[in-house]
């Protein structure tokens, strides 16, 4: 088959300027760049292209685009795809135009589950994972009594049901729950309703501004002096960063990645910071190491026709300094360890970004649950 | 004079239609449509804020409801096509007639504040009802086929088939202010008691303008729906209702094909910057455009070029 | 067709506890030239208003063509065929002079809602239109934008407006009120050339009009009657002149 | 939850908490109404006008150390000063065209300041340390109250009272009313109008300000905090009765409560539950609660 | 240039050349008017002569006025309209200008003082019965009448020494406007200076030691009170048909 059109062309989706921008945004299209430059700017003797462009989190901004680049710009990879909305739109649009998309910053487990496409990688972690990893570890050390600040959109009910799922499986129980609507900024109100329930764990099953202002108010009315614990579901590494160790410490929480782990991640991260001047979120990591991956899968294919690729994707292993032997499933879902981690106390960090103690790795296949959960209609076939 | 002006007119429309016809051969399909659909939202708009002299800050409703609908009408009920659009643009018609009713009874900064409350409520009742899909919006609306035949799937023919769709919105709206209505709506704006003396129902005449500019609104998601094959909470949100007034505006309120200059100047520039260098200035540079039509150029692209060639006569 | 088109029945009119018109029987002959005349606040646009439905009356009936109106919708009223002009001169700024006429013509050709139609339809109206403005002197302005017209010119317009209803009952609120001496003179004679076939009721200030004009006159003095009559009968009333006319009318 | 299960403490707690955001409530209407009032316009700045103060206060502290009480006073003042910058600038321009003109400008500088900060601060924004002196909180039995929420209620109708009292008890208030309606006969009484509008714009946003750095210990201070927040504040003002300051305050502190309870019975729609209190408020009394009937 | 030059230290009002614009449409074309300390002149002419704009450019209340205006040996011609008024200048427009959001009393208050002197509340009030009864209630709820009292009541207060009224009989009451016309006759004698914008020519004549004709923005006679017999047919040309 070779190379369509002569070359690669990588196609970014991320949010630039709104929500998403600071854990996704910018930072991701850097590492898309970091991820050709290391991989010599060509593949399979074909140059490597890179468009990038604002979907401002309309899907239907991100569906235009998707489609025109397929259309008339000739991209061959969709990555990013930050926010669930946006990943779906662009998924379908990859199913329709037969390209691959590498989803990265979305969170929805139905990306590969109800909603999954022949063509959608979902690569960093998703919403099972991340109740998998806290939930049940958080259970385990006895908090078994949870109460959820949900931010009242898909996403939000999503990680509740997943969390739910797995506090009650190991024996926890969740004695309620409120929908804050989406975004929020005053929390007293709702903190003050979890700590009438009397619930060991506050579990805060929403994202970015919310639940850092959920844990601003946490903090502000002694949750914790008041014994109960706080459980952020999601939670960036940028997110820690804005709110400060002080506030945020004792947080425990479920990553894909984390910088400071070992050599291999170090040594990438110091590169990433010396280009962006912050520390790379997992959505900005996933985004190079999906792409590496990607690149080569046609290297070794000698094609980008996408099905072969993604074939090929399949079959081989990721083992870089984002995943170890990671895999990706026939639903599309990349199975990779995941990280248990807490926030350490201001007087533990030695250093700028020094944030997180790893608590445990927690199995990809324990993380991500078994295929067979996967309700994935492609698979019944 | 009026001679000449209605052969001027006549030289344009051929003029336009040409572009229309030949522009999927140069440009890209998806985006033309996508101009098409917020030109006709926009035109609704204007049919209101420009010739009936209220400022809706809620149309976003009736653009983002109908796109629900329709979406849903095709993806669940498979209905076809043409019903798909038509069930959309019924239900931004209903919608229109409620609102309407409730707010046309008050004027000024409160027509525009009770549409903005009524939108956010239905932006509400669109988060929470179960068959919008909440946050991840309708994904995958089927295009089906136009007349039976007609497959949608193929951009270009989808391109025609929006054209004519537009085409007769556009024209329902000339035709609306060009009309003995038109006088009516104009009086009323002019001096409301005065109209009541004459004999006028003014309610009802505002009503009714109402309704029509609702159902185009309508009837422009409704096509945008099927375009994009999606309806997301975006096009319910009050920014959309923000930006339908920025591009009515950009391209000169109470003109004719201002909202269409202007809805192809925003979707463009949305286009050409999300991509660009700028891409993380977007809103910035939008913020702009705002700031300078309202101080430099009030009477929008169309309105200062008719100015223009007033003076050179 | 009734000997009086126009009664009111102890109409009364209070403004939280201010009483601006108190039991006012009117009643306008079919025909006849009426005016209202009465020292300021006495309450005679407020009569106005209550007639044509602008304000609610706190009690009292109203009665047209024998017809209880008490409760009918303003619009209804001029459909009924009696119509007011304003007190401030009312027109539509923005319009030509040509087309606030023709608004007013369009109605009667129940074309309101017609959204389908050319609007090239109404010139059928035009001849009927500039017809009028000759009447009120304004031909020469007719393709001219209202708002540039000085004030007693829009009163003039806003006149020729209300005659395009062709109202059986024509309310007109100072009807000279701006005007200068040629005008008003025009003015004068044209309510008396289209009064021949219809009734006028008419407040106005300018006494020499009055007396040019009026069958009949109804004074009133802080919401109530004072007197009634035609204009020897009232002019001559003491009570009149001290309230109204003042010394200088005095014999 | 349906309501019948919370306990009446739990209901005084959530009302108290209602009552501090209204108290924020209050004084943003209070700033857009008098803005509204004497200029007429719609003010869309002043959701970017409140973030501002935050985000001085915060710069201050970072970059100048300048302590919470400083910036309670320069912050507003900034603010103000900006708000001043903007009318004689831009607004000044559009005082004889529609309205709807000033209500778009603003929408486009909202647009533009939070976009620039964005790019600045980043949208996850930074936290700003309350002042030590109002660290902990008490305990009042049926829950634990921050001293500091106490004190940003009274702070904030410390200002309400203080503009309603200079607005009503002197004549400004007539000449705020009187040059809505027909500024250039009032010019030819010999006011100066233009100037008392720029120092009601300054006043009002500087308003905003102060609401702006008393709530950046509460939250997040980011650039995308006053977004939202804005047409909340819009309807809580046209519930008051637009250009009404009694009405503004006594809505923002009543739709605090609201709010608050709402956040308890039905917190989805703890957001959308303004928007219906003023739906129907227009349809009741159209001129607001406390307007005058136009 | 030095005032002195052109005003003698009693002239009040001193008009040269004034050209007057809408927008675009030039209205007044050069006018030449001058009044000293306590003398009433009125300003005839058909409807859309240009009077009314003559005052409001005086104001400078049009969009654009070129020429001179001293106001008390001061040139006004560049001043901002709230500075003039300072000059000791009360103007009752045509329409009135009566605020509805704002009390009959409130509207009496609302003119800042210019002057020292002026009538005080209860001098207005017992001047203008009407507005005592109905002091509280909303300025637009007043009658025709009422309202166009209120606007002339308004600027007695002030201190203003130098009145321009435009059309303040219309729709007033015989009575009324008698009354009106004692208050002008007291008024000049307390040594106030009046323009006087009339249709009224009968309430006029006995009252002004002027008449300036305008038409289409020129003042093209001027008439003397003892004049008035001579040129009263005159005066008809230009007024009537
Ligand atoms: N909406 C209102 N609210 C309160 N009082 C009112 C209202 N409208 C009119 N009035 C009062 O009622 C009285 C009668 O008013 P009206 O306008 O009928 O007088 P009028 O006879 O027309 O006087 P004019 O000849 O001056 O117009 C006046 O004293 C006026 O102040
Ligand atoms: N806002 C305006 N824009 C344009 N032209 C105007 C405007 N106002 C008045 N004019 C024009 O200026 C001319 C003079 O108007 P003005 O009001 O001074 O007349 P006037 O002498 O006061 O007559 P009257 O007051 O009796 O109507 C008129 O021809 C009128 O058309
Ligand atoms: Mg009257
Ligand atoms: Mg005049």
């Amino acid at each position: 088959a070779g190379i369509s059109d002569g070359k690669v062309k990588v196609g970014v989706l991320t949010d630039m300027s709104g929500t998403y921008s600071d854990l996704a945004g910018p930072g991701a299209i850097e590492a898309a760049k970091m991820a050709i430059e290391d991989f010599g700017g060509k593949v399979a003797g074909a140059p490597i292209e890179l468009v990038t462009s604002d979907h401002q989190n309309k899907p239907d901004i991100a569906a235009n685009t998707a489609r025109e680049w397929a259309d008339a710009g000739g991209v061959d990879v969709f990555a990013e795809l930050v926010t669930t909305s946006v990943a779906l739109a662009v998924d379908e649009v990859g199913k329709q135009k037969n390209k691959i998309t590498l989803v990265s910053g979305a969170a929805s487990s139905a990306i590969t589950n109800a909603s999954c496409t022949p063509t959608a990688i979902h690569y960093t972690y998703n919403t099972r994972a991340l109740a998998a990893g806290t939930g049940s570890a958080v259970v385990k050390e006895g908090g078994d009594t949870w109460f959820f600040l949900t931010a009242n959109y898909a996403f939000g009910e999503s990680l509740e049901r997943d969390v739910s799922k797995v506090v009650n499986e190991a024996g926890g129980k969740v004695l309620g729950a409120v929908k804050h609507p989406f975004p929020a900024s005053d929390f007293s109100s709702f903190i003050l309703q979890a700590q009438g329930s009397g619930a060991k764990v506050i579990g805060l099953a929403n994202a970015g501004a919310d639940t850092i202002n959920a844990i601003k108010a946490a903090n502000e009315f002694g949750v914790v002096q008041g014994g109960q614990k706080i459980a952020g579901l999601l939670v960036f590494l940028t997110d820690v960063h804005s709110l400060g160790l002080q506030v945020a410490q004792g947080l425990q929480l479920t990553t894909g990645f984390y910088w400071d782990r070992d050599e291999e991640t170090r040594a990438w991260s110091k590169k990433f910071f010396a280009r962006t001047g912050k520390m790379p979120t997992m959505v900005q990591a996933g985004v190079y190491s999906s792409l590496t991956h990607y690149f080569k899968a046609i290297e070794a294919t000698g094609t980008d026709d996408t099905m072969t690729v993604r074939q090929k994707m399949e079959e081989m292993p990721i083992n870089d300094f984002f995943a170890k032997n990671g895999k990706i499933r026939p639903d599309g879902l990349m199975v990779h360890d995941m990280l248990l981690a807490e926030v350490k106390k201001p007087e533990e960090s030695k250093a700028p970004w020094d944030y997180y103690k790893i608590l445990r790795v927690i199995p990809g296949d324990e993380a991500y649950g078994p295929l067979s959960e996967s309700t994935c209609p492609l698979l019944k076939k | 004079m009026t001679k000449i002006q209605a052969r001027n007119r006549l030289y344009l429309l051929l003029v336009a239609i040409v572009i229309g016809l030949l522009a999927p051969l140069v440009v890209y399909p998806v985006f033309l449509m996508k101009i098409l659909c917020f030109a006709l939202f926009a035109c609704a708009f204007n049919l209101l804020l420009g010739f009936t002299g209220l400022l809706s800050f809620g149309h976003a409703a009736f653009f983002g409801g109908a796109a629900y609908v329709t979406g849903h009408a095709l993806s669940v009920w498979g209905l076809p096509f043409e019903l798909g659009i038509l069930a959309g643009t019924l239900a931004a018609t209903v919608m229109g007639a409620i609102v309407g009713k409730l707010a046309i009874r008050r004027q000024g900064i409160y027509f525009a504040m009770v549409t903005l409350a009524l939108a956010q409520l239905i932006y509400f009742l669109c988060l929470q009802a179960p068959f919008t899909g909440g946050e991840n919006g309708q994904q995958g609306i089927p295009r089906g086929f136009a007349l039976g035949i007609l497959d949608l799937s193929n951009n270009t023919t989808l391109y025609y088939v929006v054209l004519v769709i537009f085409s007769l919105g556009f024209g329902l709206v000339y035709r609306v202010i060009n009309s003995p209505f038109g006088q009516v709506l104009k009086a009323v704006r002019e001096n409301e008691p005065r109209a009541i003396s004459l004999g006028y129902d003014t309610d009802r005449v505002k009503l009714t303008a109402f309704i029509v500019s609702s159902a185009l609104a309508g009837l422009a998601g409704a096509t945008k729906a099927v375009v994009f094959q999606l309806a997301s909470l975006t096009d319910v949100h009050w920014h959309m209702s923000g930006e339908v007034v920025l591009m009515t505006l950009l391209g000169g309120v109470g003109t004719l094909i201002g909202p269409v200059v202007g809805a192809g100047v925003v979707v463009t520039l949305q286009n050409t910057l999300s991509s660009g260098p700028l891409n993380a200035y977007v809103p910035v540079v939008l913020g702009g455009i705002f700031v300078v039509c309202v101080l430099a150029f009030r009477r929008g692209i169309v309105g200062e070029i008719k100015a223009l060639i007033k003076q050179s006569f | 067709m009734s000997e009086h088109i126009l009664e009111t029945q102890n109409l009364t009119k209070e403004f939280k506890g201010f009483v601006a018109v108190s039991n006012v029987n009117l009643s306008v002959k079919t025909g006849h030239i009426h005016a209202l005349i009465g020292p300021n606040g006495a309450g005679k646009s407020t009569v106005f208003n209550l007639v044509t439905r602008f304000l609610t009356a706190t009690t009292g009936k109203i009665l047209f063509e024998g017809r209880d109106i008490t409760t009918t919708k303003p619009a209804d009223i001029a459909r009924l065929g009696m119509v007011r002009s304003f007190q401030i001169s009312a027109v539509f700024p923005h319009m030509s002079v040509r087309e606030n006429v023709r608004v007013a013509l369009q109605r009667a050709t129940g074309s309101a809602y017609h959204f389908w139609k050319s609007a090239t339809s109404l010139n059928e109206l035009n001849a009927r239109a500039d017809d009028l403005l000759e009447q009120v002197g304004l031909l020469s302005h007719a393709d001219a934008l209202t708002v540039e017209l000085p004030y007693g010119r829009k009163r003039a317009l806003e006149l020729a407006t209300t005659l395009a209803l062709d109202p059986r009952l024509m309310l007109l609120d100072e009807p000279t009120q701006g005007m200068g001496h040629e005008d008003v003179g025009r003015i004068t004679d044209l309510i008396r050339k289209v009064s021949a076939n219809r009734t006028i009721l008419m407040v106005e200030h300018n006494l020499s009009v009055v007396s040019r004009l009026c069958d009949r006159i109804t004074v009133l003095q802080r919401g109530a009657v004072l007197t009634e009559g035609n204009y020897e009968q009232v002019s001559a009333d003491p009570q009149v002149r001290a309230a109204y006319l003042g010394g200088s009318h005095a014999a | 939850m349906d309501i019948f299960s919370i306990s009446p403490q739990v209901l005084l707690g959530q009302l108290l908490l209602g009552l501090i955001n209204g108290s924020l409530y209050a004084v943003l209407s209070l700033g857009l109404a008098i803005i509204f009032g004497l200029l007429n316009i719609v003010n869309f700045t002043h959701g970017a006008q409140y973030m501002l103060g935050a985000v001085l206060a915060w710069a201050g502290l970072n970059y100048l150390g300048m302590n919470y009480w400083l910036a309670l006073i320069f912050a507003p003042l900034m603010v103000g000063a900006i708000g001043i910058i903007i009318e004689r600038t831009m607004l000044r321009r559009l005082a004889n065209v529609d309205h709807l003109y000033g209500l778009l400008l603003t929408f486009g500088l909202a647009l533009i300041i939070e976009g620039l900060l964005v790019r600045m601060l980043g949208v996850t924004g930074q936290p700003y340390a309350g002042p030590p002196e109002l660290k902990g909180g008490m305990n009042l039995g049926f829950m634990f109250l921050p001293y500091y929420r106490a004190w940003v209620v009274v702070a904030s109708l410390a200002a309400c009272l203080g503009a309603w009292l200079l607005i009503e008890r002197t004549k400004i208030g007539a000449y705020l009313r009187a040059s809505t309606e027909n500024p250039n006969l009032l010019k030819a009484f010999g006011i100066n109008v233009p100037l008392l509008v720029t120092l009601a714009y300054g006043f009002g946003a500087a308003l905003a300000g102060f609401a702006g750095v008393l709530a950046a210990p509460l939250f997040q201070v980011s650039p995308l905090m006053g977004s939202n927040l804005i047409i909340v504040v819009f309807a809580v003002v046209v519930i008051g009765g637009m250009g009404s300051i009694l009405g503004s305050i006594v809505t923002g502190l009543s739709m605090g409560l609201i709010e608050g309870l709402t956040k308890v019975v039905y917190p989805e729609a703890s957001s959308t539950v303004v928007f219906v209190v003023m739906a129907i408020v227009l349809l009741v009394r159209p001129a607001g609660l406390f307007g005058k009937a136009a | 240039m030095q005032p002195e030059l052109y005003a003698s230290p009693d002239e009040d009002l001193r008009i040269t050349d004034l050209h007057a614009f809408y927008g675009e449409s030039h209205i007044l074309h050069g006018i030449d008017i001058s009044l000293c300390r306590g003398e009433l002149v009125t300003l005839l002419g058909r409807n859309g002569a240009g009077r009314t704009t003559t005052l409001r450019a005086i104001m400078g209340l049009v969009s654009r006025r070129t020429g001179s205006i001293m106001v008390k040996g001061q040139e006004t011609i560049a001043m901002p309209t709230h500075r003039i008024a300072h000059l000791g200048i009360g103007y009752c427009p045509e329409e009135r200008g009566i605020y509805s959001s704002l009390s009959v009393e409130e509207n009496l208050l609302l003119p800042p003082k210019v002057a020292s002197g002026g009538l005080t509340v209860e001098q207005l009030y017992e001047m203008f019965p009407n507005l005592a009864e109905r002091r509280n209630s909303r300025g637009t709820q007043l009658s025709g009448g009422e309202q166009q009292m209120l606007a002339m009541a308004r600027i007695l207060r002030t201190g203003a020494d130098l009145l321009l009224l435009d059309e303040i009989t219309e729709g007033l009451a015989p009575v009324i406007v008698e009354r009106l016309g004692e208050v002008l006759t007291r008024l000049k004698g307390m040594g106030y200076t009046i323009v006087l914008v009339e249709q009224n020519f009968h309430f006029a004549a006995p009252l002004a030691d002027r008449h300036y004709v305008v038409e289409h923005g020129h003042v093209v006679e001027t008439v003397l009170k003892e004049e008035l017999k001579a040129k009263t047919d005159l005066l008809n040309s230009y007024l009537s048909v």
